[in-house]
């Protein structure tokens, strides 16, 4: 579904300075794979997966979805920002249409879609707010419903559980495994918690930083549906240990060579 | 980076080939070639008339936009910050807006004589409330969230105004102060020619009233070179301060 | 004292004079200005835009003398104004130019060029439209500021007619344009109409009675002089505004000596009650105003 | 703080500025400078003529398909230069030119170009205005959130969406702002158009005024020309303010 | 140190409507306690936060610090903000040195305190970069060293470690714990992160949406300093294990109430 090959990017920061996000990355989804990505802070995995939405211009390498390259953003790729990129003047319901507007759904329907991804999210009754009004964790998920109202066959997903608290995200987990269960969506996650990693991805990729490299891909050999039980398991303990000693590993090793 | 085309200096030049070849072509008399135009500007400058003008109209153009800046940021960032002032002023700043600036001649002499003190107070009511309207709006719009923080760390309304809300709000404010410095030298040349005839003014009034249309547009790029100074470094000056403001632009890379 | 004026530890005095859009009529005044200031006054000239401005600063004392249309004069001094007319400046130098042929009952409908209502051309333009259109026929007033810029309108074809001065009239017959007419001169139906004369402030003419008169009669020497030789205008011209193009001045000058417009000591009680008189069917001002009232005319029977 | 608590505050600076007004004009007032109570007085019989409110009609026709024309020409052209640099780099130039040429001074060469009806009045109340308009269109698009414009276009907005569904409500304060400067400047093109080239209308009528040294009237008629543009200022407050669904200052 | 009482507020939208956030509220927190602070997204975290910190006016109720009324901000409190609240046009250096050069501390030192805390943060190397050229999670460190800059006595996190990777996130811990130990400074810590919450805190103060409640406030006996073996207990297992109970039932219970 997604082949990246090659790809390189750095920016040129207004000191002048020269910051290498991603070298020589290369990665493929398959489609209708999960895949979730780890990294240490600043690493990259925001431009990969900017990357990947078409927003970034990339210097050097290649970006293939489902057979197309990718010069741009597509309806076939919807994306849930880290900083949620909401539009300030706009209702909690106006910015989850917003995705449905863009791509032409009348009016009502879309207004229909949208309540119901609303209610999902748990923000019935929050429809008429703007997101001032709203606490951070509202903020996150009116820009993860504003993703899934437009259905599409790549979902990119960053961070987008980082603001919710643990029952409220258990919750929109199992509300995004079953929408990518029913349909042959493919979805790159981006997290910062290992557990999430393990318990939603068919393979983790890891990342390491300056420059932005992917250090190692971990399949996740677990049966699916994945129960919460899981987690008690020792083929998840064992995966997420292992996890964990390559990502401090990699933080000590980028510590010590500074 | 490559380097720039001086982008100005390209279209000025596409500018004045137009003009050139308009003016050839059209032959009337009201819309002469720059080429003309041009020489005209050369026998004025020899004949020194230029030099004078320029110098006395410059001293009142800085006379006046510093009074301008000054009082228009202060009036300004109060009556964004404070809505009492808001609603004290708002009225006179948009009456006096939009009034023809020349109405208030009598009142000028009256006040201030026929002298240089006129002509100043014109170039202030020119240039001044453009600033005012725009320092306001955009002190009213910078995001309270910045407001919030420095003050949970202690700010006093001073350093709220200074560190904050002014850094915040300069991209628009630089907008009016662009705008103010074009308001002031119309301000400058309507001053000379309407009020009391002198300067750039009288060389137009009277130029004008001979038809001498090369005249006129020769001191039109006078004054059109010397506002172009003034804007520039007013950019110049914005440059520097919005240089942070992330790029909403295509097309610049 | 004046506020304007000062007296100098020597016993001159230092004032200022008002002038708008100095023209060819306005030459012979600054040519007495310098008469003035041979001995030995400080004479400023003020340029200004409006004549409005001048006679709010002749009426504060700013300046001792202004010239201009006399209507804003007469209106000042209906409202108490300390101003009194002491010269004429410029006769009656109006006429309707319009395309050949043409009378009033032609330009029915038609666009007339105008300046605003309450000027003096205007006044005499719409008594003329009143008395000599038949049946209430009238032409479409526009208006457009400014002798010159109507001259252009007319040529332009924007407008059928308009009223010109004397120095437009020129250009327009010197730009070899034959499809325009006069089609009546204000100078003979209005032979004693005077639009334009010379103004005083009233403080002035008390306290420095001498200076006033000095200045009154250079001005009445000046127009002597162009009238025996209308070369003397021309000379004046090129002192004073040397941008001037020469031939037409020549031209003008003709002209005005011809028709008698330079004559400051031609203004009397009877041809001053005349011109309020037409103001006042103009509606500028209320009747009720006398020729005493506006005028002071000791200084140019002094000069004569 | 209400809007009615506003209320002191106006009143307080009114009064101040009427008495000094009066004091000023008692003191000092000359011809030219009329008091307070006599201008007042003045707008009120003003008002009361058919003479006012035929001027108001014809100055009225320039003045509202002048500024729609700088509206609709200029708050696009400000986006335009305030997203795509290069071309803002190339256009800038005339930008500033337009800003600070003296408009008198084109005047007559407005007048043998094109007449002096009035396509010339509607000229010349949009170029008074425009600048005003585009310079704020163009410093508000600058202020969009850039991440906003990426947002959308991962969602598949066109440049046509991204204008009119990101950059035009993001930079609708400062766009805002540009139109009420710009009503300002329109209703001051309008009466210096008709005072220094046609004097038709409410200019005419200044004249004639001016003229005839009447001071009262001179000054009732700018205060009704003033109240005209206040007016439509907070009409276009108002217009924000439903357009926007926030509170606006 | 810091003391709540009968605390309410209610916030009133442009739609109209009016959102209770914080409901009779009372809350006593010690000089030197580390409080944490659990509860769903909207409860009204961020609001009592705030309030304490002096930045909103509350309906009614008081809270008291160090025996004085909080009327407005105080430099004896300093705050990390959920959503960062950086300067955009000020460097990394100028943003962290901020709060000290608004209390008036000279270039030279708060230069070299802002270099100091730039560097625990690890951030080393990106002084002269402004925030929109920093991933998330360094946007968010830079927040956290401008608070600790000023060396407050209370210092109130709202979800300071949520955009950062686990190693990260660690390292800050900390590097948090240690200074709080050295100093007599008094934490208010809101977070998502159960296991952080018990980690960190004395007390974990668990609060209820709708209105914003305190529904239980439950002590942390384990004793200090506490080693990340803690994580193995069967103490620290039983107090988590409680924790995610009570939420749960909390949410389920407002869910069902909808
Ligand atoms: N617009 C930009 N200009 C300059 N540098 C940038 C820009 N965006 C990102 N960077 C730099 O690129 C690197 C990678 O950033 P990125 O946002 O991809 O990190 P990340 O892995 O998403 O981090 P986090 O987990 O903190 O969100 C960082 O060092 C950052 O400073
Ligand atoms: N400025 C505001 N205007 C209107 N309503 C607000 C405002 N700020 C917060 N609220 C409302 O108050 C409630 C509590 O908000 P708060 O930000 O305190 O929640 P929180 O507990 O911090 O949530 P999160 O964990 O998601 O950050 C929410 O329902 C929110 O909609
Ligand atoms: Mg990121
Ligand atoms: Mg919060």
């Amino acid at each position: 579904m997604i082949e990246i090959r090659g790809l390189s990017k750095s920016f040129v920061g207004q000191d002048g300075g020269r910051v290498q996000a991603l070298s020589d990355v290369d990665l493929d989804v398959a489609e209708n794979e999960f895949l979730t990505v780890l990294g240490p802070s600043g690493c990259g995995k925001t431009t990969l997966l900017k990357a990947v939405a078409g927003l970034v211009p990339v210097d050097s390498g290649e970006i293939v979805v489902d057979g197309t390259k990718v010069r741009g953003p597509g309806p076939d790729r919807a994306m849930v920002f880290q900083n949620f990129a909401l539009l300030p003047w706009a209702t909690v319901l106006d910015n989850v249409a917003f995705g449905l507007e863009l791509r032409g759904v009348g009016r009502a329907e879309r207004q229909e879609r949208a309540r119901a991804l609303i209610a999902m999210v748990g923000l019935a009754g929050f429809e008429t707010k703007r997101p001032a009004e709203l606490s951070g964790g509202m903020q996150q998920r009116v820009g993860i419903a504003r993703a899934l109202a437009v259905q599409p066959r790549v979902l990119l997903m960053d961070e987008p559980f980082g603001a919710v608290d643990e029952q409220t995200r258990r919750l929109l987990q199992e509300e995004l495994l079953s929408i990518w269960e029913e349909s042959r969506l493919t979805v790159v996650f981006i997290t910062h918690s290992m557990e999430e990693a393990v318990l939603l991805g068919d393979r983790v990729v890891l990342m390491s930083a300056r420059p932005g490299q992917i250090a190692e891909i971990v399949p996740v050999p677990l049966e699916r549906p994945r129960a919460r039980s899981l987690e008690r398991s020792g083929k998840y303990a064992e995966i997420t240990a292992y996890l964990w000693d390559r990502l401090r590993d990699m933080h000590e090793e980028h510590r010590a060579a500074r | 980076m490559r380097a720039r085309v001086p982008a100005a200096a390209v279209s000025l030049a596409t500018g004045a080939v137009a003009w050139e070849l308009i003016g050839r072509l059209a032959g009337v008399s009201f819309f002469p070639p720059l080429s003309t135009v041009a020489v005209r500007l050369a026998e004025m400058a020899a004949a020194g008339e230029i030099l004078q003008s320029v110098a006395d109209s410059l001293v009142n153009l800085l006379i006046g936009f510093t009074i301008s800046l000054v009082a228009g940021l202060l009036v300004g960032v109060a009556m964004g910050r404070y809505r009492k002032v808001e609603a004290a002023l708002g009225v006179y700043v948009y009456a006096l807006l939009t009034a023809p600036a020349l109405v208030f001649a009598p009142i000028f002499f009256s006040l201030l004589g026929d002298g240089r003190g006129s002509i100043i107070a014109v170039v202030v009511m020119y240039a001044t409330f453009v600033i005012i309207i725009n320092t306001a709006s955009a002190i009213q719009s910078v995001p309270a969230h910045l407001v919030e923080m420095a003050r949970s760390y202690g700010a006093s309304e001073r350093q709220v105004l200074l560190r904050v809300l002014l850094p915040a709000a300069t991209p628009m404010i630089m907008a009016g102060v662009r705008l103010g410095v074009g308001r002031a030298v119309t301000g400058m040349i309507n001053g000379e020619m309407f009020i009391a005839v002198v300067g750039f003014g009288h060389i137009v009034t009277e130029a004008g009233g001979r038809f001498d249309s090369a005249s006129v547009l020769a001191v039109l790029l006078v004054i059109i070179a010397v506002a172009l100074g003034a804007v520039w470094l007013v950019q110049a000056v914005d440059r520097r301060l919005t240089g942070w403001v992330p790029q909403t632009s295509r097309g610049s890379q | 004292g004046v506020r304007g004026t000062e007296t100098n530890p020597d016993g001159t005095l230092s004032f200022s004079i008002a002038v708008t859009e100095p023209d060819i009529t306005t030459v012979p005044i600054l040519a007495a200005v310098d008469v003035v200031r041979q001995a030995g006054h400080k004479v400023e000239v003020v340029e200004l835009a409006e004549p409005e401005l001048a006679i709010g600063g002749l009426a504060e004392g700013a300046y001792a003398f202004s010239a201009e249309a006399t209507s804003p004069a007469l209106s000042a001094i209906e409202q108490e104004a300390p101003i009194r007319i002491v010269a004429d400046a410029i006769g009656n130098q109006w006429a309707i130019y319009g395309k050949s042929r043409v009378t009033c009952d032609d330009l029915n409908g038609r666009p007339f060029g105008i300046f605003s209502r309450g000027a003096v051309a205007t006044a005499m333009t719409e008594e003329w439209v009143r008395t000599q259109c038949t049946g209430g026929r009238k032409p479409e007033y526009l208006t457009i500021g400014g002798s010159d810029v109507r001259a252009q309108a007319l040529v332009a074809g924007e407008i059928d007619a308009t009223a010109l001065e004397l120095a437009d009239v020129v250009a327009l017959e010197r730009s070899g344009d034959s499809s325009f007419t006069q089609v009546v001169d204000f100078g003979e139906t209005l032979p004693d109409l005077r639009p334009q004369t010379v103004y005083a402030n009233t403080g002035f003419l008390a306290e420095h009675r001498d200076v006033a008169q000095l200045f009154v009669s250079a001005l009445v020497r000046e127009h002597a002089k162009i009238n025996a030789d209308p070369r003397h205008l021309v000379s004046l011209v090129k002192t004073y505004l040397p941008e001037e193009e020469t031939d037409d001045v020549a031209e003008i000058a003709e002209r005005s000596v011809e028709a008698g417009l330079f004559d400051a000591a031609g203004l009397t009680e009877r041809n001053m009650q005349v011109t309020i008189d037409f103001f006042v069917r103009a509606g500028v001002i209320e009747p009720g105003m006398t020729a005493k009232d506006a005028t002071d005319l000791s200084f140019i029977k002094a000069a004569a | 703080m209400t809007r009615r608590g506003h209320l002191p505050y106006q009143l307080l600076t009114f009064v101040i500025f009427a008495v000094s007004w009066e004091v000023y004009a008692r003191v000092r007032g000359g011809l030219l400078i009329p008091t307070f109570t006599e201008t007042v007085g003045a707008s009120v019989k003003l008002l009361g003529s058919a003479e006012l409110w035929q001027a108001l009609y014809a100055s009225n026709q320039a003045l509202v398909l002048g500024f729609a024309l700088a509206v609709g020409v200029g708050v696009p052209l400000g986006i335009v230069l305030g997203r795509f640099r290069t071309l803002e780099r190339f256009a800038d130039v005339y930008l500033n030119i337009l800003l600070v040429t003296p408009m008198a001074a084109i005047i007559p060469l407005l007048g043998m170009s094109v007449g002096y009806g009035l396509a010339a009045r509607v000229i010349l109340v949009a170029i008074f205005a425009i600048v005003m308009v585009v310079v704020n269109s163009r410093a508000g698009v600058r202020q969009v959130d850039p991440s906003l414009i990426e947002m959308a276009r991962s969602f598949g907005a066109n440049e046509r969406r991204i204008w009119t569904r990101v950059l035009l409500p993001g930079a609708l304060p400062a766009i805002m702002t540009g139109i009420r400067l710009g009503i300002g400047r329109a209703v001051t093109g309008m009466v210096l158009v008709e005072l220094l080239m046609v004097s038709t209308a409410l200019g005419g009528l200044m004249l004639e005024y001016r003229g005839l040294l009447k001071a009262p009237q001179l000054y009732a008629t700018i205060v009704i020309i003033l109240a005209e543009a206040l007016l439509l200022i907070s009409v276009a407050r108002w217009g924000e303010r439903k357009l926007t669904g926030r509170s606006v200052r």
